[in-house]
């Protein structure tokens, strides 16, 4: 079927839909499958998640197919009402949200949910006894109460600005999982949401089959079924890309492009919040030195970053708030090719000269640091060594050390990390935990143990405040002080690339963050895709 | 060589009249070892007649078993072949065992024509069969009756039950009687028995002797290999002593014990125990590195200058031959 | 001997070889353990995953408390022995579902792999290894010899590589991964199976070679052995002389080396699943190694080690059933 | 006769491979070609130094030229140059290896070996067992427990190669037992180590560096394999397993060169290593002698 040519496919398709409507007029609904909503959608990933349930981490930020959030976010990442009738209200104090839930809405297994399903789903989240890692992003949330069946009430510690932004948790149904070891509950294989698709069956390593839900409450979905095929391995993907498997895969850039000039595909390279950079240790007696950090930053090539190892998927990146943002400050971004010579100005200026091997000294110590980066991370591993290639011709040293993470956790305070992150949604998430002093040395937040006043009060202010301007006044100046100091040094933004096939209809990309897989991928709104 | 033709055989008395079956004409096989070239069969002339039996007599390791796999096309892929060997069947063409290939052989010669009774019974056996799954096999390749098993049994003096058993269940004599039961199975014109009776006590040694002049009575030919003189004495027609690689002496039997020719036949017979019971002097030369002229010379009592040449077989007064530069003359050792 | 002489005694070497292998296993399981506890790697961070990053130290710290894994490290062996007596092999970090559950879905495909590629490599390197032996030094012989030798010097994963690029990009002839048609609403065996044709084929082939000279070597000795001369003599048709008595006798020593050639085996296979991502232990084992799994890798170390030696005592006794002279003393 | 078995064997073994005969000419490639690789390799950083960590984003995957032997990788790298590089780190590693799996071999060998009894039937009976685990999950098992690294990689070859080496060590220990000069050093009241590193040692030497030599191809091998599933050394080193395993990326993007330069290498070596091998193994074979049936 899939390697039916175009006309012939439609001529299947047109007769198939007129023998639908003849059906339709006269009988039950007829086996939906073969007519033209009735496709089943074929996706390809490599990341594959650890279990089906929002509670221990999927698909956290919305978009999980399979769950729905009490809000979500429409193409352009902006908030609307899901199983609320409304976006919620924060209280004039801030502390206080209030959410009203949509009416008859109803779990895949035929069961109503209510509020208390919305209270047990964050609740888990905040016991101790589940292995949740999402307990930090709510430790603002005091208490989530249901004062009635279609009322849920959140009390927070302190106000928090982008409290909304973390309603996007699917929500589980209480009764299947309420008195369970949620950690290795049945259910995180075999979950029950409220999401316009129902989990088939999952064989993990291979692929997730997942059915319409026909009482979706926002509308059938327009396919049948999607699939979700998962291939650890980019080569293989592509190759089943290739072999007309899959109408969509998500691939390395460079595999994509090779599908650039075929008309039979179509290739989306999507902006995304996925940035890559490398962390400067403070702790580092080369790195401490700031003339360092700045030489660094005017010493690598981002422009041959993003063409020679993107392969043209990326841009350039000079902070951890995209150009995609409302909040991100063109202010900050600098030339996107090396200037050696500016560098090495500077260098010279800070009293590094050049010494024995090309590497400079100051002070009797060389200018050389390690730079670790993950083992198994192929892109980072090129970044890396780009940075070094790029270092060593301002006299600066650089080590490359591909390690596993449990071997880079320990050196983190004294070696240069690459680091991955980023999300779309508000400048706090990732920000605010990865600058503050608050949170130096403590894990992968502020492994660099980074200390600034003006950012920390910058960052405090930005999650303080409602209003956007004032919030965006406190970001501008975050990013001003980041782009002074360098704790890190920012390289690319990715482009995640998808190979699509030409008949696929409905697509809306958006921008993505860092973390992207079944969940919160180019198929975020597969429930409205179609193939012509 | 050009000798072939004037070389008579010799006449024996119980074989006298009937037709050649094998003719072997200036046979030779040598070995290519790493390092080394072995002779192990030089030049050897034989005729065979249809129930006569020859026995092949000398030390181990003259060159005996060679010729035995020689004329059945079993040597190793080292050896390579001069000569020939014909095979004169009594209805049909006759076969040169050395040049028509292992097609043939395989098809027409081995089994049926020539059969072979191994040397050492105890590894000619395959250890994962019975004796009679190996002997309806083979009755079978032949187009005979596997209930013939139990009759070829008798012949040989073997219990049937014995023929159920493994080889590593079965004695040495059992299994002697056993690769003798299976080169008899399919009737071969030509047997060539390679050490038959080793292993057996003296009442079977008389039965499987008597079995191969009966197979000789019965119009088939026997080439019965042996370093037991008194056995040769007792069932062959003729004797050929090999000595290094070549027939040293190719005689009557009778006319051999009673008048050895060739020193070296001579000196074999003073080693039976009812003779001198003395010993060959010396040692057997090294295949490796025989010497040019005739081999037995470094051991032999007679020897001269001349015997630097390799001696040509020659006939001998009252027929067979001789290969000798100085014969014992006859009733000059009475 | 009787039969059920021989059964009594095949019993007494089951009966022997678990004592022995009993205690050994055990041994090397505390062994295991020991590496593992020695091991700088944190398991509450293997726990979390991805999702260590953005987790709190006391977030950690009730994981490790979850997971007992600050207990002394006899009383943490106990627990885990004692559990893998019971049947519970654990939880696997790396894949967030119980060990036992992994290796129920996966090893199937994994023995399914091994053992095509096994009886393949087998009736190959048998027909060619007898057929190369019987014109020894021949045009054939040595162009197998040459080419055994050749694939021997190719590490698996290379020669995979090469089938893919040969096969599935370049001729377009077979997919090139995985396990079955994406699409495919079952598991439908023609499906797999011309899946499967690369794999299987890839890792017959790596492992041919010494299999394929052994037999060359064995049967080529054996075709001089006295008693295939003696059937030859006879005039036994060749087929039957080359399969019927050299490759019959040549065998024997062949089971054992199939039985010590299992481990290699296992190790293609790995390598194997991972270059055309097969659902199988394979690509398991890698993820789980890349996450320090403990719980994983000890079980599927443990498991094979367990399968190989009971399949080496299978083609222990395969043996003595074949061989008439040896007897089950142990 | 006493001077005969006292003599190393090895110096048989040298004295008559010099001689050469007009077979051997398969021989004497393997070894050229085998010679001119390792020593080429291994003299590699004085004539042809390469960067490790170096470059070049604007010659990315560049076809085989003359400039470039073997084309370049994703990274404008020039594959020629990386594999032999990759053959010098993978060749170290495996003898380092080797040699680590030797000393365990030699050191678990030989105390069976001398002390004979319970322990070597104890010993021995848990080198049939590890025989058993299979080679790579063993090697996987150690490397995950150790994190990849140089060291976890020379300690996952060097823990899972030994066993033959025991075997070898154990046996000739075993034989040499019985031989009357030991019996003579034991009645002359040495001690048993002293018989063990005076007596025993000598002999088993010359055996234990021809093992330990035939095990390095083994060696490189097995660091090729976890190097290529991700598990060995540092990604961006060259490395044997490390090219062919970024190599893999190219193949689909057309880049088939990259995978083949150090997959060639790896063959040629091992292939070199094994005619060598297998000569060795027919010379002296007495299976091989024993052709001649008189």
């Amino acid at each position: 079927m899939t390697r039916m040519r175009p006309t012939v496919r439609r001529f299947a398709a047109s007769t198939a839909a007129a023998g639908m409507l003849v059906l339709a007029g006269c009988s039950a609904p007829a086996t939906p499958d073969g007519s033209a909503g009735g496709t089943t959608l074929v996706v390809a990933t490599s990341d594959e998640p650890d279990a089906l349930n929002p509670v221990l981490n999927y698909g956290v930020d919305g978009a999980s197919l399979i769950f729905d959030g009490l809000v979500s976010r429409d193409a352009d990442n902006r908030l609307v009402a899901s199983l609320a009738t409304a976006l919620p209200e924060l209280s004039p104090d801030g502390r206080t949200v209030t959410a009203k839930l949509r009416d008859g809405v109803q779990f895949h297994d035929g069961t109503t949910l209510t509020a208390p399903d919305v209270v047990f789903t964050y609740q888990a989240v905040l016991d101790p006894r589940v292995d949740s890692t999402l307990r930090s992003d709510l430790d603002m949330v005091e208490s989530v109460t249901a004062p009635d069946a279609a009322t849920v009430v959140f009390r927070l510690r302190y106000p928090y600005a982008p409290f909304l932004q973390r309603l996007t948790l699917g929500i589980v149904p209480a009764r299947l999982l309420s008195g369970q070891d949620i950690n290795t509950a049945g259910f995180n294989r075999k979950p029950v949401g409220t999401g316009p698709y129902k989990v088939e069956s999952w064989t993990p390593g291979d692929r997730l089959v997942l059915t319409a839900n026909e009482s979706y409450f926002a509308g059938r979905p327009k396919n049948n079924r999607v699939v979700v095929a998962f291939v650890a391995d980019d080569n293989v993907r592509a190759q089943r890309m290739r072999a007309g498997e899959f109408d969509a895969a998500e691939l390395p850039p460079k595999l994509a492009s090779g599908f650039d000039a075929d008309a039979a595909y179509r290739v989306q390279r999507v902006p995304t919040a996925d940035y890559r950079g490398v962390m400067l240790p403070t702790g580092n007696p080369v790195l401490a030195d700031p003339a360092v950090r700045r030489a660094l930053n005017l010493a690598v090539d981002r422009a041959a970053m993003v063409s020679g190892i993107l392969g043209g998927a990326g841009e350039p990146a000079f902070g951890p708030i995209p150009p995609t943002s409302e909040f991100t400050d063109a202010s900050i971004i600098g030339k996107p090719t090396a200037d050696p010579t500016a560098a090495g100005a500077l260098l010279d200026a800070a009293g590094w000269t050049p010494g024995p091997g090309g590497i400079r000294v100051k002070d009797g110590r060389p200018a050389r640091f390690t730079l670790m980066y993950p083992a198994s991370d192929t892109l980072r591993k090129d970044l890396a060594l780009a940075v070094t290639a790029d270092a060593k011709k301002i006299g600066i040293g650089v080590t490359p050390a591909g390690l596993t993470w449990d071997a880079i956790d320990p050196r983190m305070r004294s070696d240069a990390l690459l680091m991955g992150y980023g999300t779309p949604y508000d400048p706090d998430f990732v920000s605010y935990k990865l600058f503050s002093s608050q949170f130096a040395g403590q894990g992968y937040f502020n492994p660099g143990s980074y200390r600034s006043e003006v950012t920390d009060r910058a960052l405090q202010q930005g999650r303080d405040q409602i209003d956007p301007n004032l919030r965006r006044a406190a970001y501008a100046r975050f990013q001003k002080q980041l782009a002074a100091d360098v704790p890190w040094l920012f390289l690319t933004y990715l482009r995640h690339t998808y190979v699509l096939k030409s008949s696929v209809r409905g697509v809306a990309p958006r921008v993505e963050a860092h973390e992207h897989g079944v969940a919160n991928s180019l198929w975020w709104n597969i429930d409205t895709w179609t193939r012509s | 060589m050009t000798t072939t033709e004037s070389v008579p055989a010799p006449a024996s008395a119980r074989a006298a009249t009937s037709r050649p079956l094998l003719a072997v004409d200036g046979l030779g096989v040598e070995f290519r070892l790493r390092d080394a070239r072995v002779r192990a069969v030089t030049d050897l002339h034989l005729t065979v007649r249809a129930g006569e039996l020859l026995a092949v007599v000398g030390e181990s390791g003259c060159g005996k078993s060679v010729l035995a796999h020689a004329l059945l096309g079993l040597l190793p892929g080292n050896a390579t072949t001069t000569g020939h060997a014909v095979l004169h069947e009594s209805d049909g063409e006759p076969v040169d065992l050395i040049t028509c290939g292992q097609r043939q052989l395989a098809r027409r010669v081995r089994g049926r024509l020539v059969g072979l009774v191994p040397q050492s019974p105890a590894t000619a056996l395959n250890p994962v069969r019975t004796g009679r799954r190996l002997l309806a096999e083979t009755l079978r390749a032949h187009g005979r009756d596997r209930a013939d098993a139990d009759q070829l049994a008798v012949d040989v003096g073997l219990d049937p039950a014995d023929l159920d058993r493994y080889p590593h269940e079965l004695s040495g004599g059992m299994a002697q009687r056993l690769v003798t039961a299976l080169a008899l199975a399919p009737d071969p014109a030509l047997l060539i028995a390679d050490e038959p009776t080793t292993g057996l006590d003296r009442p079977l040694v008389d039965h499987t002797l008597d079995l191969l002049r009966r197979r000789c009575d019965n119009g088939a030919a026997v080439v019965l290999i042996t370093h037991d003189l008194a056995a040769a004495r007792r069932v062959a027609d003729t004797v050929a002593v090999m000595y290094a690689s070549r027939v040293v002496e190719h005689r009557d039997t009778d006319e051999l014990f009673t008048a050895p020719t060739h020193p070296y036949a001579s000196a074999l017979l003073d080693a039976l125990p009812d003779r001198a019971f003395r010993p060959v002097p010396g040692d057997p030369p090294m295949l490796t590195a025989l010497p040019p002229g005739c081999a037995f010379a470094p051991r032999c009592p007679h020897r001269t200058d001349t015997c630097a040449h390799p001696p040509e077989p020659t006939p001998v007064a009252g027929g067979g031959t001789v290969a000798c530069h100085h014969p014992i003359r006859t009733g000059a050792n009475p | 001997m009787t039969r059920s002489g021989r059964l009594a005694g095949a019993r007494a070497v089951l009966r022997r070889r678990l004592l022995v292998a009993v205690p050994v296993l055990a041994a090397t399981s505390v062994g295991m353990f020991a590496l593992g506890a020695a091991s700088p790697v944190d398991p509450a961070k293997q726990y979390a995953g991805a999702a260590a990053f953005t987790a709190s130290e006391e977030n950690l710290a009730q994981l490790r408390a979850n997971w007992g894994v600050d207990d002394p490290v006899p009383v943490q062996y106990l627990r885990w022995i004692g559990n893998l007596v019971r049947g519970d092999l654990g939880w696997s970090t790396s894949r967030h579902e119980p060990v036992a559950s992994v290796l129920a879905a996966r090893a199937g495909w994994t023995l399914l792999l091994i053992g095509v590629a096994l009886a393949l490599a087998l009736v190959g390197s048998l027909l060619l290894g007898s057929l190369a032996a019987y014109r020894r030094g021949g045009l054939f012989d040595r162009a197998l010899r040459a080419g055994a030798y050749a694939v021997q010097s190719m590490p698996v994963f290379w020669l995979g590589l090469a089938a893919i690029a040969v096969f599935a990009l370049a001729l377009g002839w077979l997919p090139a991964g995985g396990l079955t048609d994406v699409t495919a609403t079952g598991t439908s065996w023609g499906d797999v199976a011309h899946h499967l044709i690369l794999p299987v084929g890839v890792l017959a082939v790596s492992q041919a070679p010494w299999f394929v000279l052994f037999v060359r070597d064995a049967v080529a000795e054996s075709m001089r052995d006295d008693h295939v001369l003696a059937a030859r003599a006879r005039g036994l048709p060749g087929r039957t002389v080359l399969f019927g008595h050299a490759l019959r006798t040549a065998l024997l020593p062949f089971l054992t080396l199939v039985g010590t050639h299992l481990p290699e085996l296992v190790g293609g296979a790995v390598l194997v699943e991972t270059v055309f991502s097969l659902p199988g232990l394979g690509a398991v084992t890698v993820a789980a190694a890349l996450g320090s799994d403990f719980p994983l890798l000890a079980a599927i170390t443990l498991a094979t080690t367990a399968v190989v030696l009971a399949a080496n005592l299978a083609t222990d006794l395969a043996y003595a059933a074949a061989d008439p002279r040896v007897r089950l003393d142990g | 006769m006493a001077d005969l078995a006292t003599r190393p064997p090895l110096l048989h073994v040298a004295r008559s491979r010099l001689r050469l005969r007009p077979g051997q000419t398969g021989v004497v490639i393997a070894g050229l070609v085998l010679l001119t690789t390792v020593a080429g390799s291994l003299l590699a950083p004085l004539v042809w130094p390469l960067d490790q960590s170096a470059v070049a984003l604007d010659q990315t995957r560049l076809a085989p030229s003359w400039t470039h032997l073997a084309g370049t990788d994703d990274l404008g790298r020039d594959v020629a140059h990386r594999a032999v590089y990759g053959l010098r780190v993978s060749l170290l590693v495996g003898a380092v290896a080797a040699l680590v799996a030797t000393v365990l071999g030699g050191v678990v060998g030989g105390i069976a070996g001398t002390l004979g009894g319970r322990v070597d039937r104890i010993l021995m009976r848990i080198v049939d067992t590890i025989a058993a685990m299979p080679h790579l999950l063993l090697g996987i098992f150690i490397v995950a427990m150790l994190r990849p690294s140089l060291g976890a990689v020379i300690a996952s070859v060097g823990l899972t190669h030994w066993l033959s080496t025991a075997r070898i060590v154990r046996s000739e220990v075993l034989s040499l037992r019985n031989r009357p000069f030991i019996d003579a050093a034991i009645s002359g009241g040495a001690g048993r180590l002293r018989v063990l590193t005076r007596h025993l040692l000598p002999h088993v030497l010359p055996r234990l560096a021809l093992a330990t030599t035939l095990m390095i191809p083994h060696a490189v091998w097995h660091e090729t394999a976890l190097s290529f599933l991700g598990l060995g050394l540092p990604p961006h080193l060259a490395s044997l397993g490390n090219m062919i395993n970024d190599g893999q990326g190219s193949l689909l993007t057309g880049a088939w060169w990259a995978s083949l330069a150090p997959g060639a290498v790896i063959v040629v070596v091992t292939f070199a290593i094994a005619v060598l091998a297998a000569r060795w193994r027919d010379r002296f074979d007495p299976r091989v002698r024993a052709e001649l049936h008189l």
